[in-house]
């Protein structure tokens, strides 16, 4: 069926990765105009591996947009920005936002057959929070756990209703239990199962598992997904989809021109020059994300050396965001000039850290005075990764001019991902979203100030998708 | 006698994976930290300790040999350690293995089809303008790294003529050209060097053969150049040349590594690097040894070929 | 008496890193049809390389052949290499030195017989190995039939020689060259293979060239004897005529240095002192000069050429064994 | 006898292989910027832009400086590898096909072990144990990724010279003089050392040639998977780099190819002539 797109109809094929998304999401596409057609299957290159499925087993950017095809979330974002219940059918909050009373959408499968009802909720919820991990029931769910620290307990109230008990009220709770699209439903049999948690992903999703690997995902149409289209069309269209890790940025692109992948994923970070070679190809369709992405360096202020407020100055002062900008991304975003858009409340240039060399030195001198060390700091990178190699290379050289040593520390993605939750790492790259999380946040290196002028190509981000980060190298 | 001599065959297949699982084990110990701390960045102390128990890493280096070799000999080729779970070994060398075998049969079949009539025309013609023009194409050609020969390809191929696939890997059961279209660009990458260092070999074998009385006996005789150089010259001169063939079998299964990473061949080369740069040490330990296998067994196999190709060879068996 | 082969005027060059290498160096040879004609010569001393550019077998980038011979009434040396090779086999046959090495190491014995049968004579693959059935017992190999299933390695150096006397022999060539057919065969193998040559010769009506450094086994088995020294035929004469009148120094040295069955052994051969001049650089006399006990002040000057003393008998020499020259002491 | 005059080819092999030996040591002497320099506004420039004649690749470096720095790296990898893989090999090789016995089939056997491996997985295997980290913060120093690459590559070159070096004095201790020097009473070690080394030694530099190409370029592959000097300094670094670069700077890639390949033909072609030089030798023995 890979026929469908051959010969200058790649525009078909946005499309379907357009119809392909809506399924995803209950947040219609604006610019279907044409109708989709049913069958066929995709082949998608994208920049991030698989991990693995588990709870404590975090999918990152694009990896993430290739599982949300197997699973679904109990709520969703809509394109509004409130979240909806999803695979729930509704939600109840108390008044004093302390419990949470949702009820289970009748009818869903898990594509193992099970129904997914109020146990299968709570078994979910109890995974997350750990409750299982301490019987010896479930996998570790990580990090997830702090996530869900402020629940007291949950109780099945009816074959499909669940009420949730926090100890402190929490608005945003449905926030939480969305956590960017990443507390998938998954089937208890899979949180059960022990050993295979990790590589058998059972969801309800519009896709079922054919095979994964590190490096690749196959996807077979769900025949008893439970939504339908506006014309009643059973959804997905698709009948399958098969995403391919590939690291590196040559490999997407020829492999888009080679009419070897229908879709590809690029990043804003370090792929400019290739998306902007894209834009001019008329076979290809490129789809921006709406969304803000700010490629930003994480400073871990919990350990040395960045525990010290002068080594986080140092750093912030000495990165040249014009230079990093014009060197790496071409010019094609505006260097940041506070830690969040001018779309959000909370943009505000006053007070945010500018390129200052002299006073970066002035930083890393008292950062010296202060604990007698030198300032230094590692800095991992995607091995393998040209990109994430250069992008690290650029930071270093401005790092190097301030006077402050950075090491380059070659690490695979699994390994960046699997590090960067429990907080290992002195300092990382990551790119962040408007309107996640800014608990992490610290000095940005650059962010799109220009407003939905988005460099993901063919890539329609599911609403509020990515959680707090996207720790991969330095994307 | 001929028994004997299979025996001591066996006996050396066995002692090179032995010692070369056994040095894949050591490596392990050689690591500055723990392995389960590698494979469990994330994993609590207990989740730790079991892991291991349960590789056998608290049993020393020979006890965690021992109890791994029990399980290879039992087809049980280990686990690779995600955070949340595990995956069979075996569950992925039987995606990979196929696609490299295929990789590795079509590279051998392509290079020992251009090598053998390139290296017996050359030889033919030694001296003369067609052997040094062979010969120095083929030296060029052979001092270009495959990985680069494998890019220039994607680039004109694939991206700018578009007509052949640059990634993945499509079985049989996809449709014999799809199959065969996602191959040609991997096998001609491998195969360019390949086929200069056998149009090498077989040059130089045939040339010496060319030389022996056997060769003047069968002009003497009236036969054609082309009878003598197939049916007299080709066979004696053959033996290096396959041997050399099978000695690379290995290599092109497990050792294709880049040009497997640049097509997302995703074969045998790249579970190896995966269980590197994943630091999955379990992994690489039963896939290497396998490699290992191949490389001993395809070097048996050669041998019985070489009795039939040279029955000498066959006599010097017995009395070696 | 007709004449089989005759070669006039017969040079063979050889192009090496070290210069130009004369082989052969204006051979002239007359081959009658039916008679044996011995070549005589120490190793080097290019019968071999003769014997081979009659036949047309030196090939290579690297030779130069001139000069003209005539075969069976056809000019071979004008003909195309297709037109020469068809003379291979039926006309023209060869047996070699060392039945070890001339051979095929990889085919059975019964292959290497029938492939001439098939490929130049057209015979079925069963009438072909039939048929090599029969030559092999023609060459006195007892069990034919098992012998065609063996590979060379298999058999004692006798077997191989009878072997390769039968490939010659398989489609009946008018001329058979033996190049030293039994060098590398022990003393009692040697003596029956010359003889099964010479009755396959008188039996199969061939003319036969043997080349030899033994000029004991050209007394017994040939009609015609041409001595070649560094290239060059430097005495040629019919066999009787040569050993009643011999006239060349060499050709005297050549027979006092021929082993003896009836010599005890340990007992010390003859040999010729020295060594054959440099081919690529020869010296402008004799090239027997500094090996020659006669050899006088003319001997280094001026080249001798070949001289007839009368019933056919050629010889080249400025001093003639029976001249009365005064010799050097 | 007449010395056979060397071909253009060879004097060319020669020079190209002078200049890299050249650059590798004097390299970081010449006004050349360090290859880690970005130049910002130079990016993607094509080659024979004035002051970067090699053009400059979409990262900002400039080409020229990373040939010549990368020669450095690269050939200095080479050569020290093959320089102590030949010495291991040709000490284990020699000393096994002089003793013969246990020792020989112990060694031999250790080399086939070796083989048996292929050599790329051999080289990554031992650089990703070696240059494991402790601290996940802790970067790898790159002296010891350098110090690692050259012992993986090393440890792949010893049974590839050692078994040369063991077939080579399996031939040449049977000789008249070896077996004559034995017979006199002549100490092992200094019939090795006057016999038998002289000799096998013009062979194993022959194959040296041979096994310097192999190792830049198993240099440039273990790069091109991102486990070699992490800084993209060699010439396999480049072509790392110059990867993305594919369609919009070719040169990026095709000028440290022809570095690559040119370097690998000459020790190719040096090795030949070499080894010709031998075969001519043994053939007026």
């Amino acid at each position: 069926m890979k026929q469908l797109f051959r010969g200058g109809r790649r525009k078909v094929a946005a499309v379907m990765a357009i119809a392909l998304v809506a399924s995803l999401s209950q947040v219609a596409p604006t610019n279907a105009a044409e109708k989709p057609k049913a069958g066929g299957t995709l082949q998608v290159g994208i920049f991030d591996s698989f991990p693995g499925y588990c709870m404590a087993d975090n999918l990152a950017n694009s990896a993430l947009m290739a599982g949300r095809t197997i699973y679904e979330t109990w709520v969703e974002q809509r394109a509004d920005g409130k979240i909806v219940p999803y695979v729930l059918s509704s939600v109840e909050n108390s008044a004093d936002f302390k419990s949470w009373k949702m009820t289970v959408r009748d009818g869903v499968q898990f594509h193992d057959g099970t129904p997914v009802n109020g146990d299968a909720l709570v078994t979910n919820l109890q995974a997350l929070r750990g409750a299982l991990t301490l019987l010896g029931k479930a996998p570790s769910p990580g990090t997830a756990g702090g996530f869900t620290a402020n629940i007291v307990d949950v109780v099945k109230v009816s074959t499909n209703t669940v009420q949730v008990n926090l100890y402190r009220p929490q608005v945003d709770f449905l926030e939480t239990l969305y956590a960017s699209g990443r507390f998938f439903v998954r089937a208890p049999s899979q949180i059960l199962g022990g050993a295979k948690c990790s590589t058998t992903p059972i969801g309800t999703g519009p896709f079922k598992l054919v095979s994964t690997k590190l490096n690749e995902l196959v996807v077979a149409k769900n025949p008893n997904y439970w939504r339908e289209d506006a014309n009643g069309t059973r959804l997905p269209y698709l009948d399958g989809i098969t995403f391919t890790f590939l690291v590196e940025t040559a490999s997407r692109v020829s492999g888009l021109k080679s009419k070897s992948l229908d879709i590809a994923m690029f990043t804003s970070a370090g792929e400019v020059k290739q998306i902007r070679d894209l834009q001019k190809n008329k076979n290809v369709t490129v789809i921006e994300s709406p969304e803000e992405y700010y490629p930003s360096i994480w400073l871990n202020n919990r350990i040395a050396p960045f525990n010290s407020k002068n080594a986080r100055l140092a750093v912030s002062y000495a990165i040249d965001r014009v230079d990093y900008n014009k060197v790496r991304n071409r010019n094609y975003v505006s260097p940041a000039k506070s830690i969040v858009g001018p779309n959000n409340i909370m943009y505000n240039e006053k007070g945010f850290i500018q390129y200052d060399l002299k006073k970066a030195k002035e930083a890393a001198a008292a950062y010296k005075a202060e604990t007698g060390k030198d300032l230094e700091f590692s800095f991992p990178y995607t091995a393998g990764s040209t990109e994430s190699l250069a992008n690290a290379t650029q930071i270093q050289k401005y790092m190097t001019a301030a006077g402050i040593k950075m090491n380059l520390l070659p690490l695979t993605t699994a390994e960046i991902i699997q590090r960067a939750f429990p907080q290992q790492f002195q300092a990382m790259a990551l790119l962040l979203m408007e309107g996640t999380g800014t608990a992490f946040i610290a000095p940005f290196v650059i962010s799109d100030t220009s407003g939905g002028n988005q460099s993901h190509i063919l890539r329609k981000t599911p609403r509020g998708a990515l959680w707090h980060s996207q720790p991969v190298g330095v994307h | 006698m001929r028994g004997s001599f299979w025996v001591q065959r066996f006996a050396q297949l066995l002692i090179t994976v032995f010692c070369v699982t056994f040095g894949c084990s050591l490596l392990v110990q050689l690591l500055p930290v723990s392995p389960a701390e590698i494979l469990l960045p994330v994993g609590s102390p207990e989740e730790r300790e079991l892991l291991t128990k349960e590789i056998g890493l608290d049993r020393g280096p020979i006890g965690y040999y021992l109890k791994w070799l029990g399980e290879f000999v039992q087809g049980d080729f280990g686990d690779i350690y995600y955070s949340g779970g595990t995956e069979s070994v075996s569950s992925r060398l039987a995606v990979a293995f196929p696609r490299s075998i295929w990789l590795m049969i079509y590279t051998q079949v392509l290079s020992l089809a251009v090598a053998i009539p390139l290296g017996v025309w050359s030889a033919y013609r030694v001296g003369k303008r067609a052997d040094k023009a062979i010969s120095n194409t083929l030296f060029t050609l052979s001092s270009i790294p495959n990985f680069a020969i494998a890019l220039i390809l994607v680039l004109i191929l694939g991206v700018r003529l578009q007509w052949l696939p640059t990634l993945d890997y499509q079985p049989y059961s996809a449709g014999i050209w799809e199959h065969f279209k996602h191959m040609i660009m991997p096998v001609v990458s491998l195969s360019v060097g390949l086929i200069a260092a056998y149009t090498r070999l077989l040059r130089a074998d045939m040339i010496a053969a060319l030389r022996e009385d056997y060769i003047l006996m069968a002009a003497s005789k009236g036969l054609t150049d082309r009878r003598i150089l197939w049916r007299h010259a080709f066979r004696p001169s053959s033996v290096t040349l396959f041997t050399s063939a099978a000695l690379n079998m290995g290599a092109l299964i497990g050792g294709a590594i880049v040009i497997e990473t640049i097509f997302a061949t995703y074969g045998v080369g790249f579970e190896v690097f995966a269980a590197i740069s994943g630091r999955q040490y379990i992994a690489l330990q039963s896939i290497v040894g396998l490699i290992s296998i191949f490389y001993v067994v395809f070097n048996l196999i050669v041998d019985i070929l070489a009795g039939y190709v040279d029955p000498r060879t066959r006599d010097r068996r017995v009395n070696a | 008496m007709t004449t089989m082969m005759s070669i006039s005027d017969m040079y063979v060059r050889f192009e090496t890193p070290f210069g130009l290498l004369e082989a052969v160096r204006g051979v002239n040879l007359e081959i009658p049809a039916g008679a044996s004609v011995g070549i005589v010569g120490e190793s080097g001393s290019g019968k071999t390389v003769m014997s081979r550019a009659a036949m047309g077998l030196l090939s290579g980038s690297n030779v130069r052949r001139e000069g003209k011979v005539v075969f069976n009434g056809r000019e071979l040396t004008a003909m195309s290499k297709e037109e020469v090779r068809n003379q291979f086999g039926t006309g023209m046959a060869m047996i070699f030195q060392d039945p070890m090495t001339a051979l095929n190491p990889v085919r059975r014995v019964g292959t290497q017989i029938s492939e001439s049968l098939r490929v130049r004579l057209g015979m079925d693959k069963k009438q072909a190995m039939q048929r090599s059935a029969e030559l092999l017992s023609l060459v006195r190999i007892p069990d034919p039939e098992a012998m065609l299933r063996k590979f060379p390695y298999q058999l004692s150096g006798g077997m191989r020689q009878r072997v390769m006397i039968a490939i010659a022999i398989s489609c009946n060539p008018e001329l058979l060259f033996a190049d030293e057919p039994t060098t590398a065969l022990d003393v009692t193998v040697q003596a029956q293979i010359l003889q099964l040559l010479s009755d396959l010769r008188r039996d199969l009506k061939m003319s036969m060239v043997l080349v030899t450094h033994d000029l004991g086994v050209v007394a017994n088995h040939t009609d015609f004897v041409a001595v070649m020294y560094a290239g060059e035929i430097v005495e040629q004469a019919s066999t009787t005529e040569l050993f009643a009148n011999m006239k060349m120094p060499y050709t005297r040295a050549l027979l006092e240095s021929i082993p003896n069955i009836e010599m005890k052994s340990g007992a010390r051969l003859k040999v010729i002192e020295g060594r054959l001049p440099n081919p690529v650089d020869r010296p402008k006399g004799c090239g027997f000069v500094t090996r020659c006990t006669y050899a006088q002040q003319k001997c280094h000057d001026e080249h001798p050429p070949l001289v007839d003393a009368g019933n056919g008998h050629l010889y080249r020499c400025w001093y003639p064994l029976g001249h009365t020259i005064a010799r050097k002491q | 006898m007449r010395k056979r005059k060397y071909t253009i080819p060879t004097y060319f092999a020669f020079a190209w292989l002078g200049l890299a030996v050249f650059l590798a040591i004097f390299g970081s002497f010449l006004p050349v910027d360090g290859y880690q320099v970005i130049h910002g506004d130079f990016i993607d420039s094509p080659p024979l832009t004035p002051g970067h004649w090699f053009g400059v690749d979409s990262n900002g470096y400039d080409i020229f400086s990373g040939i010549i720095n990368g020669a450095r790296l690269s050939v200095f990898i080479a050569i020290v590898s093959v320089g102590l893989g030949g010495a291991i090999g040709a000490l284990l090789g020699i000393t096994a096909a002089y003793y013969r016995g246990r020792y020989d089939s112990f060694i031999n056997s250790t080399f086939n072990v070796v083989l048996s491996v292929p050599n790329l997985v051999l080289a990554l295997a031992l650089v990703a144990v070696l240059a494991t980290n402790v601290d996940i913060n802790e970067a790898v120093p790159t002296w010891r990724r350098l110090v690692t690459l050259i012992i993986s590559l090393t440890v792949v070159i010893i049974p590839i010279l050692g078994r040369i070096a063991r077939a080579a004095t399996l031939a040449w201790s049977g000789r008249e003089f070896v077996v004559a020097a034995r017979s006199m009473g002549m100490r092992d070690r200094d019939i090795i050392k006057r016999h038998i080394v002289p000799n096998v030694l013009p062979a194993l530099i022959a194959v040296g040639f041979l096994a310097v190409g192999v190792v830049i370029i198993a240099e440039a592959s273990l790069s091109l998977l991102g486990v070699g000097i992490p800084d993209g300094a060699s010439w396999g670094g480049m072509l790392a780099r110059g990867r993305n670069d594919l369609e919009y700077n070719p040169h990026a890639l095709y000028i440290p190819i022809i570095a690559l390949a040119f370097t690998v033909i000459s020790t190719n072609h040096v090795g030949d002539v070499l080894r010709g030089g031998l075969d001519r030798r043994e053939g007026r023995l």
